[in-house]
Parts: C-alpha cells; structure tokens; sequence
C-alpha cells in the first residue's frame, strides 16, 4: 500500500498549540511537504514571527529563529546574507507582516532579497485576542473595532500582494487559500515555487495564504472556512500576481 | 482498499475532515481522547476511496491516508 | 475570616466567570475581595484557573500559594493544585470530568457530577455555578440570596432570563450529597 | 461611600482615563494589557473621544507626540517590548515638554520573554530608556483602586508639568479584579495650554513644538530647564507609604504587588518575634529618597525584594548611602515570591 | 503695478538654511502660496520631518510640529485626530517617507487619514551626507553606494506613488516636479489640490515632487535640474495617479 | 612600531571591525556616525563582506539578530535617537545570547536634541534601555589607538561570552582625528559557534534561537543564567584606568574625551598645590567598582564630571557607598567643560 | 514696464534665475554679498517681460516681481 | 612645545584639509597630533573651523578654548575666535577675504591676500595652503620638507601631478612679508 498523505519528515512529530480547526496547521504542513519535496530540509533555516505560531521553531524540523513582532523579513536578510547558500524563509501572521512590520516586508522586497515570505492573512490578531489587523474586513467585528469596521475611523482593509506587485524586487506573488481542498492543493503549489524562486536567486517571493481564526471569529472550524470562501476571497482575489511563467 | 489511521490523541475534535469527506464516511466518535475531545475515525472504511482530502485538510497532522 | 478559593479547568468550561461571581458576591457583602485569572500566551483552551480571596481584613497578595478551598474541573488542575489546599480544607470535583482520586486525607471531598447534571439540565455551562452551590453550602464563604443578586448584577439584561435557572443549578450543588 | 465596582486592573486604567478626561487613546495590542484597548475601544466611541490602534507601537507613541501637541489628554499604554519600541518617542516627548500618559503593563523579559507578570523594567522606566537626560514620573500602584487614583492623577501631574507620567503594573495588576470605587479626585481638567498648537487663528505669533536645538548654548539652556522642572518635580510630586518602620528589625523595601506580598509577610513574622518594617515607593520616580534616609538608623538591615534582578535596589542603596547593608531578593521569568521564602531572607538576616 | 511673484504671507520673511540651489526651497514657497490663497493660514498646521527640511517650522509662519524621522504621518495622525477643523500637512524627504517611515505613511494611507503630505525625493539623502535612499535610481553614486546602486544589492528604486496607489484610502495621489517653471505650475496645482482633498474630509492625499541635490548630486543647481528631466522623471514618470478629476 | 596613520575615529572604528574579522555590517545613517557607514560601503565589497544600509535602525538591529544567528561577526552602528530605536532588538539578543557589536557615537540629547557631542546615552547603555533584565558590555575609548583596540576586543568579548558590547564614544571621538597603529591585538575570530544556525545538514539536531520562553520557571531559569554570565563578565572585563590616585586631595571620575580633559586640569591644579586624581573607567558596564573601593579612603571627596546631567555619578555614587562625598559637574547640548570651570570645582571642593 | 527687485543679500548664487530667463537678462553681479556670494540682478530691466519665472524658480525667495 | 592652531571659514575653503595636513605632517615628526573638525548639522556652508594640536607630549583635550595661533578666512571666523588666541600668539588672515581688524595687541597678525593670490596661480583651492606656508614660517610648527611628503602622503595619486605647484603656494606663503 502506498502512502497517500502522512506527516512530513520536516514536521516534527508533536502536538501542535492552535485552537481546534485553526489552519496555522494546515499551512505548517504544506511547507514542511514542500521543503520535503525540495529535499532542503538540511538547509533551510526557517523564522518564526509573533503572533500564534510564535513557537513553530518546534515544529519545523530545519533551524529555526524567532523574530521580534514584525521582524521575520529583518532577521531574514541578516541570515540570508550571511549564509546565501540556506534557503530562508518567513512565517508571519497579518499582525506581523502588514502591520508593525510594513516598513521591514516593503524593503526586504525593495532589495530584492532571496527570501520566501509565506504570509498568514487571518485578518486579524489571533494570539492577542482578535484585535483588527489591517486586513481585517470593512464591518467585521472584532475586540478593537466592536462597532465593526469602518472606513470613515480605519481606512479599508490592506491588500498585501497588490501593494507589493508594484515593487520590482518582488518577483513572486501569489494570493492562496486553505479553505478547501483545491486552495490546498494551489497553496502548496504557491509556496513550492516561491521556494523554488528563492532558490534560483531569483528574487524576493512571497505567498498570502487566507487563513481561518475560528476562534476570534466566533465561529466553527467549518463555519470559518466558509466565511474565508464567501467573504474574505471576494475581497481578497486569489490568483498569482507575478511570476507565474518564471522559469526556476 | 484503502487504509486511514487516525492518531486519535492529537484529534481537536475539529470536525474538517468531517466536513471534507465525500464520501461522508468520517464522524465523530463518543468517547474523549486524552484531550477532552471526541475524536474523529472513519466509519465504513470499505467506502473510503483513499482520496486523502481528510488528511490533506487536518490542521493537526492527526490523519495518515494510504491506498 | 478569610476565604481562600482556587477554581481550575480547561478554559471555556467559566472558571474565570465563577471567580468572578464569587468575589461579586463578596463585595455585596463588603468583604474585601480580589479575584486573579491566571493568563497564558494562547487563546487556546490550556488549563485555566483563577485565584479568589474573600477576606474580612484587607487583602494582601492576590496570588494564592494555598488555599482553603480548591474547585477542579479536570484531571490536570486536580494534580497541579490539590497539594495546595490547606489540611481542613476542601476540594470540589466535577466527577463528570475528573476520575482521579485526591491523595489526601486531611481534607473534605465533594464530587459532583456537575457537568453531566447541567447537560441534563439542558444547559452544560452551568456546571461551573453547580460546583459554586457546593463550596457555598460548604463553606458559607457567601450567602445564597447575594448570588442572585450577584447575578443580576453582573449578567447583561438579555441573560437576566437564564437566571432562574442559575438558580436552580445553584440550588443543586447547595444541596447535593453523594448518595 | 459611593458605588463599587468589581473590576479587572486594565479596565479600571481605561475607566480611570475616560474620567480624567481623557479622549485619545492611540496603541498597539499585546499581552498582558489589551483589555484597556478592548475597554477603550468600546467606550471611546460613546463620549466623542478616539480610539485608535496604530500600526505599531512607534507609530503609537508618535501619534500620542501628535495629539499632546495638539493639547489634548492623550495616553497610550502597552507592555515591554512595546515600550521598548517606544523609547525614542519617549525622548522627544520629554525633550519637547509634552504631557502624556503611558501605561506599562509589565511582562517578564528580556526579549519576547514570558507574558507574566514581573519588575524588570524599573531602570528602563526611572533610569531613562531613551536617550538624553529626560525623567518621567513613574507611578507604581499596589492595588486596583490606587490604580484608579494614581491613573487620574497621572494625567493631572502631566499637565501640571507638561511632562510624561507612566503607570508601571506588573501583569498581575492589570488582570486582577478587585472592588473600585470611582471616587472623585482632583482633576484638574481645564488647564491652559497656550503653547498648543491648534492653529494661529491668524490671533497670535505660531506656535512650535519641537525637540531640536542646533546651538549647544541653546540645548544646553533647555537641558537646564527640564534638569529645573525634574527639581521641582522631586519636591512635590514623591508618593511613598511607610508601615511599622520605627522600631523595625529589618525594613524591607517594596513596590507594586510584591509589597502586598510583604503585608502579608509581616505579621508572619511577628509570630516569629521579627519586626518588620515597609517602606513601600509609589513614585518610583522620584524616589522617595527621604523616607530612607529618615529610617536609615533603624533597622540591622534593608532588604528589598522585586520581580527582576535587582533594579530598585540601586535607588535603595543610593539612598541609604551605606550607612546599612541592603539586602536583595529577587525571582524573574514570571515568577512570584511567596511568603515562607521572603520570611527566610529576612531570617537570614536577623541571624547574621 | 501688480505683484506677479512675491513672498507669500505664509513664508517667514528669514533666509532660509538650504545650500545654494536646493530646490527645498521652491517647494516651501509653494506650499506657502496655496496656504495663502486658500487662506487658512491660521487653521493650518505643518509638521516638519528629519532631514535637511528639519527646521522648516522657522519657515513657515502657520503652527508647526517637528516630529522624529519618518513618523510625520504619524504624528499629524495624533494632531488631525485631536482636531479635525485644523489643515495639517507633512513635508517629508524621500528618505524620512520611503524608508524609516514607510510603516507609518502606507498606514496613515490606509487608515485614509485626512493629511496632506507634501514628498520631497531628491534620491538621496541630503542631510546626512548624500546616503543612498529608497529613491535612489539605478547605477547612481552615493556615499554609501560608492560603486553605484545595483539591483543585486540594492534591489531597484521604490515608487511611492505607485505603491500608494493600491491603497483605497489614498484618495489623490500625483507626482510633479519642480525642475522648470512648467514643473513648478503643476506642482503648485497638484499641491492645491491635495490640500482641497484633505479640507472636503475625502481622505489621505499625497504629492511626490522630483526635487534636486545640487550638493550631494555634485552637480551645479542647473545642471540638477537637468538631471531630474534627463533621469529621474525617466524613471519616475510625472502626472495624477489617483483623484485627478474628484470634486473638491 | 608599526605604521602610523591619521584618521577619524569613526574610519578607525570601521577599520578595526574589519581586522577583528567583522564582513556584516547593517545600519541607517545619522550623524555623527556617518563615516563608519561610508567606510564600510567602499570596504566590505572589496573583502567581500556585506554593508547593507537597512530602511531603519529597527531593521539594522534585526538583520544584525538575522547575521549574529548564523554565527558571523556583525556590527551596527548609530546615534542617541537610532539607538533608542534598537531597544527592542537589543533586548531580544541580548536574550537569545547572541554576539554582536553596536557602536554609539553619542550626540547631545534628549529628542531629537542636538548633533555635538555628549554622554547623555549612559543611562541607557549601562542601565539597559531595553526591556527586562540584561546587561551589555558597554567600552568607552578616549583615543583613537584605545578605540581601535577596543573595538577588535568588542567582537573578542561579544563572541567569547555571546553578548553585546557597546562602543560608546562622544561625538568628537567620531570625528576627531589622531594617529594610530594597527597593532595585532588578540583576535580569536574563529571561535566555534555550535549553536548557530546555519543549516542541519541533516547532521545534528536542529538549532533554535530564541527569546521567548512561556513557562515561568524555565524563563527564569535562563535569567539566572544571563546573571551568572554578567557575574562571569564583571569578574574578568573591567577596564579601568587611575593616575595620581594614591594620596590625591580630590579624586575625579571621567570616561571618554572628559578624562582627557582633566589631565590637562591635574598639573595645572599641581600647581596650586592641590593634587587631583583621575579614576577613568574604561568598561562603564561592568563598572570598575573596585578601583573605586580601594581609593575611597583616599581623597577628601570625589567628583564625577560628565557631558550630562549626572549619570554615571550614581554608579560613583555605589561604589564609594557614602564614604566620601562624591560631587558633580556636567555640562550638556554639546557645551564641554574647559579646565578652568574644573579646576574651579575642584578648588570648591578643596576649599569647603 | 515690468519690475524685478532682488533681496541681495538673501541670494545664494545658485543661477537658477539665470538659466530660466526667457530674455536672458538676470545675470551674476561681480560684487559678493554679506554671505560672500555674487548676487543675481536684471541687466536690462526694459526687456523684461515681467514672467516672474525667475521669481517663480528662485529657492530662497529672493526676487519679486510686479508689472 | 605645544602648537595649537584654529583654522576657521567657510565650508568648501579647505579648513578641514588644512588641519589634516597639518596633522599629518606632525605625525611625520613624530609628534602627538589631534585634529578636530567642528560638525554642523548641515552639508551646507556655514562657517566650518577645526582644531589641531601638535605637541611633544601626549596631548589631553583634542578641544581647544584657547590657541596659539588662529587662521581666519572669513570674518565671522575672526570676530568669534580672536578672543581665544593667547597673548604673544599670532592670526593669520585671508585679507582678500577678511575686512575686519582685529582688536588685539598683544598678537602677530598677518594679513596675506591668500584667495587672490591662488585665483591667480589659477587654483583658488591653494589659499589654505598659502596660509599654511605662513604658519609653518612663523612657529616652525612643522618642517617644509615634511609638508611635502606629506602631501604625496594624503591626497590620491592621481592629484600628486598638483603637487609641486601646492609647494609654490606653499612657499609664497611662508615667504610673504607685508610690503
Ligand atoms: C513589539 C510587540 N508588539 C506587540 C506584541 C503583541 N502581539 C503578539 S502577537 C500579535 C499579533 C499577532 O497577529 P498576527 O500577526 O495576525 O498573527 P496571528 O496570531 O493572527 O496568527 C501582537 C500584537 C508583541 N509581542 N511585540
Ligand atoms: C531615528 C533617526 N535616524 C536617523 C537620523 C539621521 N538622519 C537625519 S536626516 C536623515 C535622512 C534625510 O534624508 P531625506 O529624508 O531624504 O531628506 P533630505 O535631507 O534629502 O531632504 C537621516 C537618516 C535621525 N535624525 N533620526
Ligand atoms: S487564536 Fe485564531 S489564529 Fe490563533 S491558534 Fe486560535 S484559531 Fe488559530
Ligand atoms: S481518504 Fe477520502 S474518502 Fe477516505 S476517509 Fe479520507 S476523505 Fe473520506
Ligand atoms: S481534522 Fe484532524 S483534528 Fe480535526 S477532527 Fe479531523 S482528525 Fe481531528
Ligand atoms: S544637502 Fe541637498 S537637499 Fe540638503 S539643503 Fe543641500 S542641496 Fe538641499
Ligand atoms: S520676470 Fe521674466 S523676463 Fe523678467 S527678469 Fe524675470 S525671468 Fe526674465
Ligand atoms: S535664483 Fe535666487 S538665489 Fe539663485 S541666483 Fe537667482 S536670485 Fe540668487
Ligand atoms: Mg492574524
Ligand atoms: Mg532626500
């Protein structure tokens, strides 16, 4: 009998933290599938954020360092430059890259720095209580927005991938989702290539992956990745932003 | 014939491989795991088609599907 | 007097709202109180407890390093804490949750199937107020009439419907003994 | 006796700020210390005033740079790392006399750390974590309603001086609930700000908030300045409380939540035939410097207990200038001493 | 006689500290026009950044903030806030704006704070001693790019306008130039209107003006000039973005 | 002798971190540090090192977290604000015991305050900016041949204990020149570096660097640790200089461009008969508390002058523990001292 | 007729009026101002046009211009 | 023998350079040497000075509050630092440039159209060094011969062809006597 789908060897073999039917694990699988896949396991450093996966340091099986709160694209280039030969790649919620860490994600892809961002947009702040991030929804209530979101107070929400489509140095961006199988399939897909471009030194390349917080959303795993389908994806249209036809 | 095993102490009772199923054959069991959830497992496992999708969609590495 | 009360479980199950209560209810009866949850770095249901202290005299650390009165609500906070309670003092178990058995002797134990009591009750989030009637009728750390009021209080007015019923949960714990 | 409340530590911070007359909250979430934003962001919005989470704490800090300049109360709060990231905005706030109101909630450090409660930002705060000489005034309440009280007043001295006040809690402070009661304080709400700018009304000559001064005479004059109203500061604004000193064995010094650890401690110790003394800061800037020096002859020894390595303790000895030991006891990473280890601390001492 | 040119009321009548030629100094004597002709001199607040334009509060005669490098948008987010019937307007260099400060500029953008800001890219870092900025064009020389700026380094320069273009709270958006009187007509006219935008409350306006550096460029002040038409509007194209037909 | 070259000290600063080994370097510019960041941009590409002019000082510090992770000598410099913008990082690698080298080249505070030079940073140096419990090697040169020698020694002491070590010198000793040899000093640039991480190569365990530790025994099982490291330093890394100690009138405590000044003040007081002594730390942390012990019998009383309101006068102050007065002079905004108003102090204290 | 009066002592020297001067009046004085630079001036007022370019482009607001 | 000199103008009329030659050339010597540039906040020319010391001692402060000799090239440089200079010390000035006298009689002053005389030599940039030529004549600071290599020493290979002609202007400082 063959084997279908089982844990990757990148993924160590221990309970995760998250909530019940939080995609966090769902997306921590699909790297480790990926760096499986490339065989880079042995060099790859990984670099975990703040924010609920704060210590998935445990649970990729390659090097792995913790950031400061917005910092991962930072820490990144201070390890890519170092070590050009390790493939480097970011973890970082919507809290973290999109908020405190706009200024550090802009230039790591202003550089054009061979790092591969995988961007977790939950669309909100999932470890602190569900606070709205800048991709929060227009009307979504969340523990700072209770009246929900508004445009007149909080501006419209961010959209990641169209901000950095405009930087040369990004050279891939793609939009996934893990709402269901098929976003799946895309999402490993997505980040599969954004690992192969670093890898051929391409450039900077980032995958957003909409992602659930079943739990500052108030709703059932399930109901979450229904309101991913139906709400977050029309606003935030997935589909590759550049480099689909790159060769790598 | 396919074969699905379910590490049922890491189960968090969340219900997505349920939901994903097309077969409709994977439930939730009565009892508690060590958790305090009920895990899930698979009902009639001559149905099962080995597609994967439970596991592909188990955000806790819970399920391994073979074929 | 001063009551020394540690409530612990998974979260969610209302340890940190039976706390809660049971400080409100000290203050209506102008006792100093304080109540202290403990905080961990995950929203994600860990163990959850919180320190309550009702006391006639000003009260001086919030956090407990034992207690007089201990309230379990799973098999984990039963081994963290039980060493805890002081001899005299006494434990409340959910037994609907928690099967193993404290190691002391120096102790009075209630268990109660609280949970399964109150999703008999049509109503599983009771368990935590079943649990209180006991440590009340026990302890007299509070009066009865005060919970109510307690719950009025506390409770937003779309709630005040459920109270009734809170009661009545309430009123089973007071009076439950194992048979 | 008015109305009392049964409350969490952070929303009686929020409570206490609306009631100043606070309507511009500007900040970043992070543990332990959101429920202020989460209280905030509900309340704001009632009273016409503004909540507003930023982008990230620098951006906070500067925007609370903004809305003093503009004259209004204004406040932000956070926890460590947060304040960390706030240290430049500190200074310039402090260099351009600017009140404010910034609530630490500690969490145990250094870096990400733990998110318990702990001390270990007490030279940060007192010592000047920013560059350049600055001071704030540092307020390190012990209990829910002195937290209430401390926070209006913070607000009142900031205007007072147009300098920055900081609550500093330990973790503990801000998840606690306890009774509160919003009794009324001196607030001294409608202070004049003349030199806010608010635009000229084309009424009188512009206004300029700034933190840069080219000519060294200049800076050095407006570091006399400031160095003037730290003086002054220090002469009115220190807040301390003494138990049982005059006669004490050992005087143990204490702030925030570890000093009720010590009330617990010193009737423990009575039993045991030691007399134990409190001498308990509140401002932990400006250090009550005197209340040391009053009691300097008293006891065999000092001892001071804090969450952190030994931070206090450098004020304390510099206090006490040597005229008696001082002792130090210290837990970190979130730990909190109990009662039977401090007693045994000062056991050790009465003994030797 | 009528005046043609004259000082503006809302320019101090002081020199100004700026090296012969600098361009700065245009930019402020517009800004002073339109607050002139609009007439809210006594409503407005300007707030000045870190760079050579540190101390343009002495410059012009409205009520003036000076914030700390990069957080201008920041710190007239506090201000606007605190009192909505003032006009605050930013003035920030390419280096306070694209770098230090992109977090708080692409939030205030988001947040569609109603702010002004006035962008001042001369591509370089003019106060420091002539530092490579985000704006700094390809192969160009500075004292921290001694061998020229190279994609595989530095990666490409950043377009702000662009950038800002993807975001929804940025309502008008524009870059002009001030290396010719054409130059100088439309950045007056842009600049205007950015102030018009912000006064109707329809959001964050923006205007990047192509600036020059005869000091750290090397060049004589009318040779910069040239080279802002030769290279940089080459690069960075000049017109509306967004907002050029929106009632105001 | 070796030979001799005039150059400002921040091109000496960059040059030492090159013969310590040093190809990493991130930074943001500011005066009066800039020449370190041109230096190093014409440098580092021609021994194939990396100079790398990050968007911010926040950045800098991170990459130089990223670069120190994977076990590459690495430095950052700054100025007063842009350190304050470090904080958070510092305390982060301070946490995840990381080796790295910062310089400080001091500028007049607070705010954005003044470019000229000053040492008003010494609070944050020594105390800890940051949040939490930790400490940095703090070394302040008074010439440029100390400032190359301690810079090389900056990246010894960083890698041998993984900690920081701060370069703090005054503006002036960036931008003055002098003449200095290129001595060989000790390099021990190849030091194993097992916990870096740098790939498993599927060889080893995988290496993790991190700050954040959630259970509170374990956080402060790792503070106890970072303790015993700073008792560790403290015992081996003070630097510290006297002259004239032994039976002086006045002992004066100076570090940096001061000390300098006041040994132009010793024999112009010699020639009023009064004979001054000069303590000059060299390690600000750890702080030469010895030195200062053994001399305390000495002097009618000591002073401490400093380019601040007062700063490392309480570290004075804690050292001599009440046995003598300790007086003090400082001058602020980039204002220095000239020998005469010293000489003057000195005389008050002689005289009273 | 057109007028064009300079603050002399404001100009820098940059030229810049110079160089946009459609009639190619302004020029460079010979003499230096209190900061020790030539100072810009009109040669011959009567062709001036009274544009106000040289105004319009002046940085240091030294020139006005009416007509 | 303690030098310390102050030369002082505008930014761009080689200050700084000529007080690093100058230091370069103690150094040559075997002398302690510091040479101190003042720092503004801006790129732009205002009045630039710097500070250099050449001494037979180790030196203290690289700060000077008082030197025995002055070089001046504008006039705000001499009305701030004439004051500084010691009794029997000496000024030296940029007359082309300095029109102001100063108010001292208990200095040399010596006055040389420095910035003339290089624009006619035809490089405006050699009025520092004529300067210097007149310094090195009236203290012996340093030797001519040193200057020399001193130069070949510091500038870039490419501008060493400038060299003998800077040693003109050398030369016609240290010569020049007021007629
Ligand atoms: C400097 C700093 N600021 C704030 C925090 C608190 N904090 C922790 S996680 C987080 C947000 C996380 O949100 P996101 O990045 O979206 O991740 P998620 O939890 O949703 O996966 C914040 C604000 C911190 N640890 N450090
Ligand atoms: C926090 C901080 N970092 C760095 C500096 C130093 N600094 C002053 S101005 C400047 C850059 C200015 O460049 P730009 O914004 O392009 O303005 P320009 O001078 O070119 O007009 C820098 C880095 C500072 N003052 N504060
Ligand atoms: S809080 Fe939200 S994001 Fe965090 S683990 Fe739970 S579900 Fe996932
Ligand atoms: S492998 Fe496919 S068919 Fe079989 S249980 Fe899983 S989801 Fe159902
Ligand atoms: S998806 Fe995984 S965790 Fe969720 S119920 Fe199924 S097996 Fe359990
Ligand atoms: S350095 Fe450049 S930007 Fe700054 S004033 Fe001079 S010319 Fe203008
Ligand atoms: S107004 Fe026009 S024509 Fe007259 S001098 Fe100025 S630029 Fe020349
Ligand atoms: S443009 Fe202005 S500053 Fe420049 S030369 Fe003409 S008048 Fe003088
Ligand atoms: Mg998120
Ligand atoms: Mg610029």
């Amino acid at each position: 009998m063959a084997t279908v789908v089982k844990k990757p060897h990148a993924l160590a073999d221990i309970p995760m933290h998250y909530c019940p039917g939080c995609t966090h694990g769902i997306v921590h699988r699909i790297i480790a599938e990926v760096i499986d896949e490339l065989d880079i396991e042995g060099k790859t450093i990984g670099i975990s954020p703040v924010g609920c996966s704060y210590n998935n340091y445990d649970y990729f099986n390659c090097d792995m360092v913790q950031a400061a709160h917005g910092r991962a694209p930072a820490v990144g280039t201070g390890i890519k430059r170092a070590n050009p030969e390790n493939v480097v790649f970011t973890y970082q919620g919507d809290g973290d890259l999109a908020a405190i860490g706009t200024g550090e994600i802009i230039h790591a892809a202003t550089r054009g720095e061979k790092l591969t961002t995988i961007f977790v947009n939950n669309a909100i702040y999932g470890m602190t209580a569900g606070q709205m991030a800048p991709t929060t929804l227009m009307n979504q209530v969340t523990s700072t927005s209770p009246y929900g979101r508004v445009a007149e107070n909080h501006g419209f929400p961010l959209k990641v991938c169209e901000l950095l489509s405009t930087i040369e140095g990004a050279v891939f961006i793609e939009r996934a989702s893990v709402h269901d199988i098929k976003g799946i399939i895309n999402t490993k897909k997505a980040i599969k290539k954004a690992f192969k471009v670093q890898m051929s030194n391409k450039g900077f390349a980032i995958v957003e992956v909409l992602s659930s917080c079943p739990t500052n959303w108030g709703m059932s795993p399930a109901k979450a990745l229904e309101w991913i389908r139906e709400k977050m994806i029309d606003f935030y249209p997935l589909g590759n932003f550049k480099g689909e036809n790159m060769e790598v | 014939m396919a074969k699905v095993s379910f590490k049922e102490d890491r189960c968090k009772g969340c219900k997505l491989c349920v939901a994903v199923c097309p077969r409709k054959i994977v439930i939730m069991k009565d009892k508690f795991n060590l958790k305090g959830f009920h895990p899930a497992g698979v009902k009639d496992m001559d149905l099962c088609t080995g597609c994967g999708f439970c596991a592909m969609i188990c955000p806790d590495c819970v399920i391994e599907v073979e074929k | 007097m001063i009551e020394k009360v540690i409530i612990s479980g998974f979260g969610g199950q209302g340890v940190l709202s039976a706390g809660r209560i049971l400080a409100y209810c000290g203050m209506l009866e102008n006792r100093s109180v304080s109540c202290l949850p403990s905080y961990g770095p995950e929203m994600r249901g860990g163990t959850a407890n919180c320190h309550v202290i009702v006391s006639d005299k000003a009260i001086g650390s919030p956090v407990l390093n034992n207690a007089t009165s201990l309230i379990v609500m799973n098999n984990p906070s039963l081994e963290k804490f039980e060493k805890v309670v002081e001899t005299g003092g006494l434990i409340i178990m959910d037994s609907s949750l928690v099967n193993n058995i404290p190691n002391r002797d120096d102790i009075s134990l209630y268990s109660i199937p609280a949970t399964k009591t109150a999703f008999d009750m049509g109503n599983i989030t009771f368990a935590n107020i079943i649990l209180l009637g006991k440590l009340i009728s026990a302890t007299g750390i509070v009066l009865k009439e005060n919970f109510e009021k307690a719950l009025y209080k506390i409770l937003p007015e779309k709630k005040h419907n459920l109270i009734p019923q809170e009661m009545e949960a309430l009123e089973y714990g007071f009076n439950y003994s194992a048979e | 006796m008015g109305e009392k409340f049964l409350m969490k530590g952070n929303e009686v911070i929020a409570e206490a700020a609306l009631r100043a007359g606070c309507r511009f909250y500007f900040g970043y979430p992070i543990t332990p210390q959101t429920e202020i934003a989460h209280y905030l962001a509900k309340k704001m919005p009632e009273v016409g005033g503004t909540f507003l989470q930023a982008e990230s704490e620098t951006a906070a800090i500067n925007m609370v740079y903004g809305a003093a300049s503009a004259g209004v109360r204004v406040m932000t709060s956070s926890s460590s790392p947060g304040i960390s990231l706030k240290q430049e905005g500190i200074s310039f706030i402090a260099c351009a006399e600017l009140p404010a109101v910034i609530v630490n909630i500690v969490r145990c450090g250094p870096g990400l750390g733990g998110i318990l409660p702990a001390q270990c930002d007490y030279f940060q705060a007192v010592k000047g974590g920013g560059h350049g000489d600055y001071k704030m005034v540092v307020l390190a309440p012990y209990s829910i309603q002195e937290l209430y009280e401390l926070t209006v007043d913070a607000f009142n001295i900031s205007d007072k001086y147009r300098t920055i006040t900081m609550i500093m809690g330990e973790g503990i402070l801000g998840q606690m609930m306890e009774t509160v009661e919003f009794k009324d304080v001196e607030n001294n709400i409608h202070i004049e700000k003349p030199w806010a700018t608010t635009g000229t009304g084309m009424k009188r000559e512009k206004n300029i908030i700034t933190s840069i001064y080219i000519k060294p005479e200049v800076l050095e004059e407006h570091n006399r300045k400031l160095q003037a109203k730290y003086k002054e500061i220090e002469k009115n604004e220190i807040r301390v409380e003494s138990y049982n000193c005059e006669d004490a064995d050992v005087i143990v010094a204490a702030f925030g939540t570890v000093a009720r650890i010590i009330s617990n401690v010193i009737p423990m110790a009575q039993k045991e035939g030691i007399k134990v003394g409190l001498i308990r800061p509140i401002s932990l800037w400006p250090f009550p410097v005197k209340e040391f020096e009053k009691y300097a002859h008293v006891p065999k020894a000092f001892l001071t207990v804090e969450l952190n390595a030994g931070q206090m303790l450098e004020d304390v000895r510099l206090a006490v200038n040597g005229k008696k030991p001082v002792h130090f006891h210290g837990r970190m990473g979130g730990m909190i001493p109990d009662e039977a280890e401090i007693l045994e601390e000062i056991k050790k001492i009465t003994r030797s």
